[in-house]
């Protein structure tokens, strides 16, 4: 069943391409590429031993290099493809390297050593994926601690910019009060500020009202985004009046037609607000990081921060938990993308 | 559709989910009607809007007033009571300068120099994200199979943090990167990326891009969304060819939720930050420092900090981005006034 | 009561820590340590703050000694032994106290030095000498230069861009930052010659360009990634890379610590590290005492040495036969190559620890002498704004 | 049980004057019904009566008390709107039920209410759709259905039945007509048919560009219209108008006579000759465009005629049922 | 010009069979009125035709070729949608122009068709508004004036005159008629009203649940109604059924007859007695609901007709009049 008419362009006539078929899925696969290309890498990438990770030229996928168990050798030897004299190649184990020549043996005849240039040696490599980033960190790192803190903050802060946003929004879009244009540009107006630039002021306000180093401290400062009033306001311009009309006709309380009417149907632009609240809270390192120094508070991102020192950032256990607390906000997009459907606030009028 | 369809469960556990919200929200109607009894149907945007503003004017205002003031005192000190008082010295620093299109005749070259930057990459920056963002928005509205699959594919990278995606694309893009290696391997001569003035700026504006433009064409998808149906089958039946249908029907009818995305791009894109700043750290040279790695290095990244020239820069910043963003909602306004119903 | 200590690490170091604390809560039971690890931005960006507002964890593991010196807690009446802590950490206790003060402020929980390191067999496969302990710069980047060239390598040498790492080559070739009256003077030969060098071997190509031109403002730039990849013969780091290049690099070459080369002056390196401070606003000073007591014990400090392999700030252990933990042979060799280039610090050298005005400085010449290397300013220039930046930032500071 | 009482109220939006000075009392229990042509301010006197609008000059008044700053909430009424207006994210039960629940009527109740509505309305097989999934007059019914289900003490209903077909219209507005009854509430409905207009309304309302133009009983406005707007208005098809020199011994200057009581001429009645320019067969009645001396004349005669155009017919009437009006376009007698 | 077929053609919203196998040729240049009772599918029947929507099953053919899969926008048909589907960020002229400027027609010629479209419609002093600030009648018109602008082969009407005064209505639909004559377009015209339907279509199409119950000329309806539904459904008020047996000596097994046929009896005629129940005022008629031995009756009786409710009249036929059903409600002559 073709639901034409939700097409922008439509595949005209339904048979034949259109230019913009072709177009779409050029655009389609060209994002796919370059959208999700670095991400799956990412993702391999995550899976790399430090070594691997800090190697030129990067590789896609994690290799090691294949080892094997030779007869009176205590450790598995690493092996390499190996240039003969003749100019065939077979593979033998490394000994050991002595500057510029190897010792080698062949696994099969593990008796007799060879000594091959180290120009004359290739790595064998093999996919290996380098589960150690992962299950290192969740034995030494108190993981669901700092999920239970994430969560705790991205759930609260969420619920608190959905809904103060959206009250705010409602009175920006559907009330007619004096001083209304001049809230919505101060709003605007300080959208303009970046964090860094209120960090210290705001350090003692929290410090002040006893937030510091606490989970509230990092919530509430957030949760007033002019972001959300702004996105959400202009979504309810496109209500129609008329359904408030009919909610007033209905003797609904103004918080009923904020409740039952305005909301349902900014179901989408909440949902993408929601979308971002989650996305923005359980990505957020530098204010945290200001409010939090006591490890039980820390979320996610400050925990994983832990992994960059002065000199060095380990970023094999960095980038696995990285893929890790991507996770629950993978989720939540899928869940939440849901509601980013055909709009139908038109749909009640004549 | 089967009873115990995915979808079904999930939206019943949405439903569980907001059943206690409801139920606050019904007990909270009571005492909310009885205040509309009292201030007026008209009162009540004023309680609409208190919870909010509150949150707001302690957080965002107050400090913001905090800093106005800062940028008036010198020293080192962090907190406003140590610090002296010193006018506007800041101020005159940022502001000697023989010639201010020309960085090097400015007691603070660096500043002017991201300054001149930063309006470079939010000219280019600001176009591309916004079409980028609107193509993407469109593609996505159309009727796909898989349509929540596309949607993740374009939003994911909003979901990285902006380290993480500053160093995957370092990765790709430094001089034994990925990219490289893949044109390498094609034959074709590499090209050191980040060293490269042009290559790095266009690197910084395409990596800013491919991390935010999902955001942005998410604002617009739900705009595209709620524009009602009807009028496409009333264009349709006007026999309305499809580029004329968006240039008629979606873009007007889009505007409100454009206006949301150019100004974020445009905010976004004065404030510019962290992944190029691990992307390209600044450089080559000074090729992509930009405001914000100005001041954060003014202000908290050298050892001897100052946080006073810091606020004044940002103030200065501010101020540039609120008659930009006021020019914006002027034309804006001006259109809605014509477009209202 | 609760002890609270802010660290961070850059390797194990957090490990051998937590067990350390562990052993001593057991044998003390009445004192709760409470380990908070964290990220360096933390200790960096937000502890400073903290301090300024009167509060912040009760020890912390810092960098930044000198210009926060003020919030440190004189740990003399606390400690066990107050002669002992001056005969075995005192000659650093002025890197971490306001000047002229006598405190004892806490420990340094390694020494950093600054040193080069050769890929041993890329000199060996290119036929190169390796050049010898009292080789110059000039002569260290010619002898890499060669094997750049017979190797066909990107670069010769890599050098990390840092402040911290350019001043001990700086102090080699006669370079003096402070002042008679200790505070800054303006830039001299020293520095002017060596920068001249670097941006000299960055146009030649002998060093990478990226790793000091794709970035700008003082932002930290590691060459270490070059180096494992046997992209660069020769990489002037530091000790505290040790254990990264052992660990990365593994069994793909040999590779050897060089100690710094000579300038005209000096073959310096530059000394650093981190300390362990306890915090003035702990309301436990006297479990503060107790902790520190135990970390800076000569068996807890010989431990944390040897299975963090770092270098060890205490007199006796570093005198001491040590016993590295790791079975790398390159990484013993090397450190007993940065052990002993301890004892060969310049005077000027070991005053930059010490000195508040350093790390200011460093900031300004790695901007500029970056800005020179991208063509965006002619080294005279640069020199002219060298001297204005350090001036403004004094004003400021005033 | 409401009164309502207009004093002087206007409405303008900007420049436009939609509304000029209306006064206008209606009765409690009354059912009064607004006609005018399209544009004549019947629903903007309609919002401004429900509380939806305020009027820029005048005042309201709902059982003698001032309502004029009242928020519609409190005012009690009930409105169908003319487009509706129905909540699109609820199921037509829940659009009906909304206004229940905001009165806190207890469950039982609610069911019951909407589903006697829903069998009047003949709307039960839809109960669980939303108006999207709704047909033009279904989503018309549920519109009527919210307004009923209320029981308010007065109607506010615009153009509530114009998507219905006849049959179902007539049903309705019969029901319509029984609830008055019953609930002996005010109703003020706005329509552009007749039939209903005639049928329904205790009074009827004319306005014309934002003024009454007359108020009285469904007969008076026939029998009796006040000038020849309304005469032209009541009445389908509109009523005749021929200068007075067309009948023999007349006064006034104009004369109005309605297409019904035309006839065609036995011998010797007064008559008016016609040619027949148009003829529309409706089944019960034929209706005759016709052209006197150039004048345009409509007949409805009885039946199925068999005329054919450009014939000649002689039309005949009774001198009572003629109407005159003078030079103003005022009735003259 | 452009014929119109439809064979086998169904369409289902889900579970839901909104319309059953039709089949219907539209002749080129004929005017076909679709009606039936709210929520049969007469607006998803046009929105088939139109290409808005896609039948589950069945094909389309304009001028024999199969356009079941070609889009809206290439049919060349212009819609009057039931909803209007203004564009409600343009003015009024601007939706006007917004097809013709689709079609690439020279300015001065939109201008003028504009022009003419807004004198027609009676919306020129509207012109520079946008829908918002229009009457619901005046939305409509302009919804119409966007189609007739276009001049296309074929015109779809949804109730395009249901928020229309009479008057105004009545002179639309002369000049929908007269467009009709001049373009010779074909017009498919969905309307509730009754005289709307019998003026204006060359056939009309009745529809019941998705079903085509009779397809024929509006006096073909009228007169020999194929059945009880189309008999009861056309004429209005609605035909009265009554058991054959109240007829003395008649067959079948129901007699229909319509109100407008009933008058009060002289002497020696047959007749039917009836209770008057309820008495409506019409004005130019007096409709009687009466009470027969059980059965409603309705009577239509001209003029003012001075009755009482309780009071007993005798009402008279002609035997021509009576309509005879079979048991399964077809007509049994
Ligand atoms: N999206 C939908 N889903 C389910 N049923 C629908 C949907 N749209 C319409 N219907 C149903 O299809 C039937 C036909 O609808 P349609 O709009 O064609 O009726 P109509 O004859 O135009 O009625 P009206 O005269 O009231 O406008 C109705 O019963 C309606 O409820
Ligand atoms: N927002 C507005 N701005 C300007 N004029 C308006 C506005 N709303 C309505 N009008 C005008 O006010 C007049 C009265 O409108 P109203 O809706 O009351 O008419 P109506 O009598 O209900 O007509 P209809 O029978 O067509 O529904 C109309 O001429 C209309 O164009
Ligand atoms: O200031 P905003 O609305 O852009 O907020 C963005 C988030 O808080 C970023 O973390
Ligand atoms: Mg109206
Ligand atoms: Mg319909």
């Amino acid at each position: 069943m073709s639901r034409v008419t939700e097409f922008i362009f439509r595949r005209r006539g339904g048979r034949g391409w259109h230019w913009t078929d072709a177009f779409t899925w050029f655009w389609l696969i060209g994002g796919f590429v370059m959208m999700f290309g670095p991400a799956i890498w990412l993702v391999n990438s995550s899976f790399k031993s430090p070594a691997a990770l800090a190697e030129f030229p990067p590789t896609i996928l994690p290799y090691v290099t294949a080892a094997a168990t030779v007869e009176g050798h205590e450790k598995p030897l690493p092996l390499y493809e190996v240039t003969q004299p003749d100019g065939s190649t077979k593979v033998l184990a490394e000994v050991r390297r002595v500057g510029t020549v190897a010792q080698m043996v062949d696994p099969a005849v593990p008796g007799e050593t060879v000594r091959v240039n180290i120009q004359d040696r290739k790595p064998v490599r093999e996919v290996a994926f380098a589960v150690t980033n992962y299950v290192q960190p969740f034995l030494s790192f108190d993981f669901f601690r700092y999920l239970r803190n994430s969560v705790f903050v991205t759930v609260m802060a969420t619920i608190i910019t959905l809904l103060t946003n959206s009250m705010a929004a409602f009175a920006l879009s559907k009330y007619n009060f004096r001083g209304r244009s001049f809230v919505m540009l101060i709003i605007i107006a300080t959208l303009m500020v970046p964090l860094s630039v209120i960090l210290v002021p705001l350090y003692s306000a929290i410090t002040a009202m006893g937030l510091s180093n606490s989970l509230w401290g990092v919530i509430l400062p957030t949760v007033a985004t002019p972001t959300g009033v702004f996105m959400l306001r202009q979504y309810m311009l496109t209500i129609p009046d008329e359904l408030i009309d009919a909610a007033r006709m209905d003797k609904a309380s103004e918080w009923q037609i904020y409740w039952r009417i305005i909301l349902p149907l900014t179901a989408p632009a909440l949902a993408v607000l929601a979308i971002f609240s989650v996305v923005w809270r359980w990505n957020d390192f530098l204010w945290p990081l200001i409010v939090l120094t006591r490890r039980e508070l820390f979320t996610l991102q400050i925990a994983l921060n832990t992994y960059a020192g002065e000199t060095n950032i380990q970023w094999h256990f960095l980038l696995a938990m990285t893929v890790v607390t991507m996770i629950p906000v993978v989720l939540v997009f899928v869940f939440l993308q849901r509601f980013i459907t055909t709009g139908i606030a038109g749909a009640g009028l004549k | 559709m089967t009873v115990s369809s995915p979808r079904r469960v999930l939206s019943g556990a949405g439903a569980i989910l907001m059943a206690p919200v409801a139920l606050v929200a019904r007990l909270l109607d009571p005492p909310l009607s009885a205040l509309q009894r009292v201030g007026g149907t008209n009162g009540m945007a004023a309680f609409f809007l208190l919870p909010n503003m509150a949150v707001f004017g302690i957080f965002v205002l107050f400090p913001l007033v905090i800093n106005i003031i800062y940028s008036m005192t010198g020293g080192t000190a962090l907190f406003l009571t140590d610090r002296t008082f010193v006018g506007a010295a800041q101020y005159q620093r940022l502001f000697d300068c023989r010639s201010y299109v020309d960085p090097k005749s400015c007691t603070d070259d660096l500043f002017w120099t991201a300054v001149w930057n930063t309006a470079g990459f939010v000219v280019v920056q600001v176009v591309f994200m916004v079409v980028v963002a609107l193509v993407t928005a469109l593609v996505l509205n159309r009727d796909l199979k898989a349509r929540s699959f596309w949607r993740a594919v374009f939003f994911f990278p909003v979901l990285l943090s902006p380290v993480v995606v500053g160093l995957v694309w370092r990765w790709i893009l430094q001089r034994q990167g990925l990219l490289n290696f893949g044109l390498y391997e094609l034959g074709l001569t590499p090209v050191n990326w980040l060293v490269e003035r042009n290559w790095a700026f266009a690197a910084a504006v395409g990596v800013s891009i491919w991390a935010h433009v999902g955001f942005y064409a998410l604002i617009l998808l739900a705009g595209l969304q709620a524009i009602p149906k009807d009028l496409y089958e009333a264009a349709e039946m006007d026999g309305t060819r499809p580029a004329r249908v968006f240039w008629r029907i979606t873009l007007p009818l889009l505007a409100p939720n454009l206006l949301v995305v150019l100004v974020l791009v445009l905010i976004r894109a004065v404030q510019i930050f962290d992944e190029v700043y691990v992307l390209t750290g600044g450089g080559p040279g000074t090729a992509t420092l930009y405001l914000t790695q100005y001041i954060y290095e003014v202000g908290f990244a050298s050892f001897l900090r100052n946080p006073g020239l810091a606020s004044a820069a940002s103030i200065l910043m501010g101020a540039v981005l609120i008659v930009l963003t006021l020019f914006q909602l002027g034309i804006a306004r001006r259109n809605e006034m014509r477009g209202k119903r | 009561g609760d002890v609270r200590v802010m660290w961070y690490s850059d390797g194990v170091e957090g490990e051998v820590i937590k067990d350390l604390l562990d052993r001593f809560m057991k044998e003390n039971p009445g004192i709760n340590v409470i380990l908070d690890d964290v990220g360096y931005k933390v200790v960096q960006e937000q502890l400073p703050v903290e301090l300024e507002a009167g509060r912040g964890p009760d020890i912390a593991r810092v960098t930044n000694l000198k210009t926060l010196a003020d919030h440190w807690l004189d740990l003399t009446p606390h400690i066990a032994d107050p002669a002992y802590w001056q005969a075995n950490f005192g000659d650093q206790f002025d890197w971490m106290r306001p000047d002229g003060s006598k405190i004892i402020p806490g420990f340094m929980t390694q020494l950093t030095l600054t040193g080069g390191f050769a890929n041993k067999t890329l000199f060996e496969q290119a036929g190169v000498e390796i050049p010898g302990a009292d080789a110059t710069w000039d002569e260290w980047v010619e002898a890499a230069g060669k094997v750049q060239e017979s190797q066909q390598l990107n670069a010769a040498i890599a050098i990390d861009r840092s402040g911290h790492r350019i001043s001990a080559p700086i102090v080699s070739y006669g370079g003096n930052y402070i002042g008679p009256d200790r505070m800054p003077a303006p830039i001299d030969e020293g520095v002017k010659t060596f920068a001249r060098k670097l941006v000299e071997w960055t146009e030649t190509g002998r060093m990478n360009k990226e790793t000091w031109v794709s970035a700008a403002g003082t932002t930290y730039r590691a060459g270490i990634d070059d180096f494992i990849n046997a992209q660069v013969a020769y990489y002037y780091s530091g000790s505290w890379q040790i254990a990264a290049l052992s660990s990365k690099i593994g069994d793909a070459f040999d590779w050897v610590a060089t100690g710094s080369p000579c300038g005209t002056e000096a073959c310096t390196g530059l000394p650093g590290g981190a300390a362990l401070v306890g915090i003035k606003y702990t309301q436990n000073p006297e479990e503060v005492g107790k902790v520190m007591d135990y970390l800076a014990s000569e068996a807890v400090v010989k431990e944390f040495t040897e299975r963090t392999l770092f270098l060890p700030a205490h007199k006796s252990v570093a005198a001491g036969a040590l016993d590295f933990k790791t079975d790398d042979a390159n990484v013993k060799g090397a450190l007993d190559v940065f052990v002993k280039a301890t004892g060969q610090v310049h005077p000027n050298a070991n005053a930059l620890p010490a000195w508040k005005w350093a790390t200011p400085i460093y900031g300004v010449l790695v901007t500029r002498i970056s800005q020179v290397m991208a063509g965006e300013l002619s080294i005279d220039d640069a020199f002219v704004r060298i001297d204005e930046d350090i001036k403004a930032q004094v004003e400021a500071a005033q | 049980m409401s009164r309502i009482t207009l004093t002087d109220v206007s409405r303008a939006y900007g420049q436009v004057k939609v509304l000029h000075d209306i006064n206008l009392d209606i009765q409690d229990g009354e059912l009064i019904v607004f006609v005018g042509p399209s544009g004549c301010g019947k629903s903007t006197l309609l919002r401004l009566i429900a509380g939806l609008d305020r009027p820029t000059r005048g005042k309201i008044a709902i059982n003698g008390q001032d309502v004029t700053r009242v928020a519609a909430a409190d005012r009690g009424l009930a409105m169908v709107f003319q487009s509706y207006a129905l909540y699109p994210h609820m199921s037509v039960r829940q659009n009906l039920a909304f206004g229940l629940e905001n009165a806190r009527m207890p469950k039982p109740e609610i069911e019951q209410r909407i589903a006697e509505a829903a069998r009047m309305l003949e709307i039960e097989p839809y109960l669980d759709r939303r108006p999207g999934q709704l047909s033009g007059g279904q989503r018309q019914r549920v519109a009527i259905g919210r307004a009923i289900v209320r029981n308010p003490t007065a109607f506010l209903l615009d153009e509530p039945l114009s998507n219905l077909d006849a049959e179902l219209r007539i049903s309705t507005r019969a029901e319509l007509a029984a609830l008055h009854e019953r609930l002996s509430a005010t109703m003020i409905y706005v329509t552009h048919d007749q039939i209903e207009a005639m049928t329904l309304a205790d009074r009827i309302v004319v306005l014309r560009a934002g003024r009454i133009e007359q108020v009285g009983t469904p007969l008076d406005l026939y029998n009796k219209p006040a000038n020849l707007f309304v005469a032209g208005f009541i009445g389908a098809p509109r009523m005749n108008f021929l200068p007075a020199a067309v009948f023999p011994g007349s006064a006034g200057a104009t004369i109005g006579i309605r297409p019904q009581h035309l006839r065609r001429a036995d011998d010797g009645e007064s008559t008016l000759k016609a040619k027949v320019m148009l003829i529309e067969q409706l089944g019960s009645e034929t209706v005759v465009h016709g052209d006197a001396d150039g004048h345009r004349l409509l007949a409805v005669l009885p039946g199925q005629q068999g005329l054919e155009t450009g014939e000649e017919v002689m039309l005949a009437y009774d001198e009572e049922n003629l109407h005159i009006f003078d030079e103003n376009g005022l009735r003259a007698d």
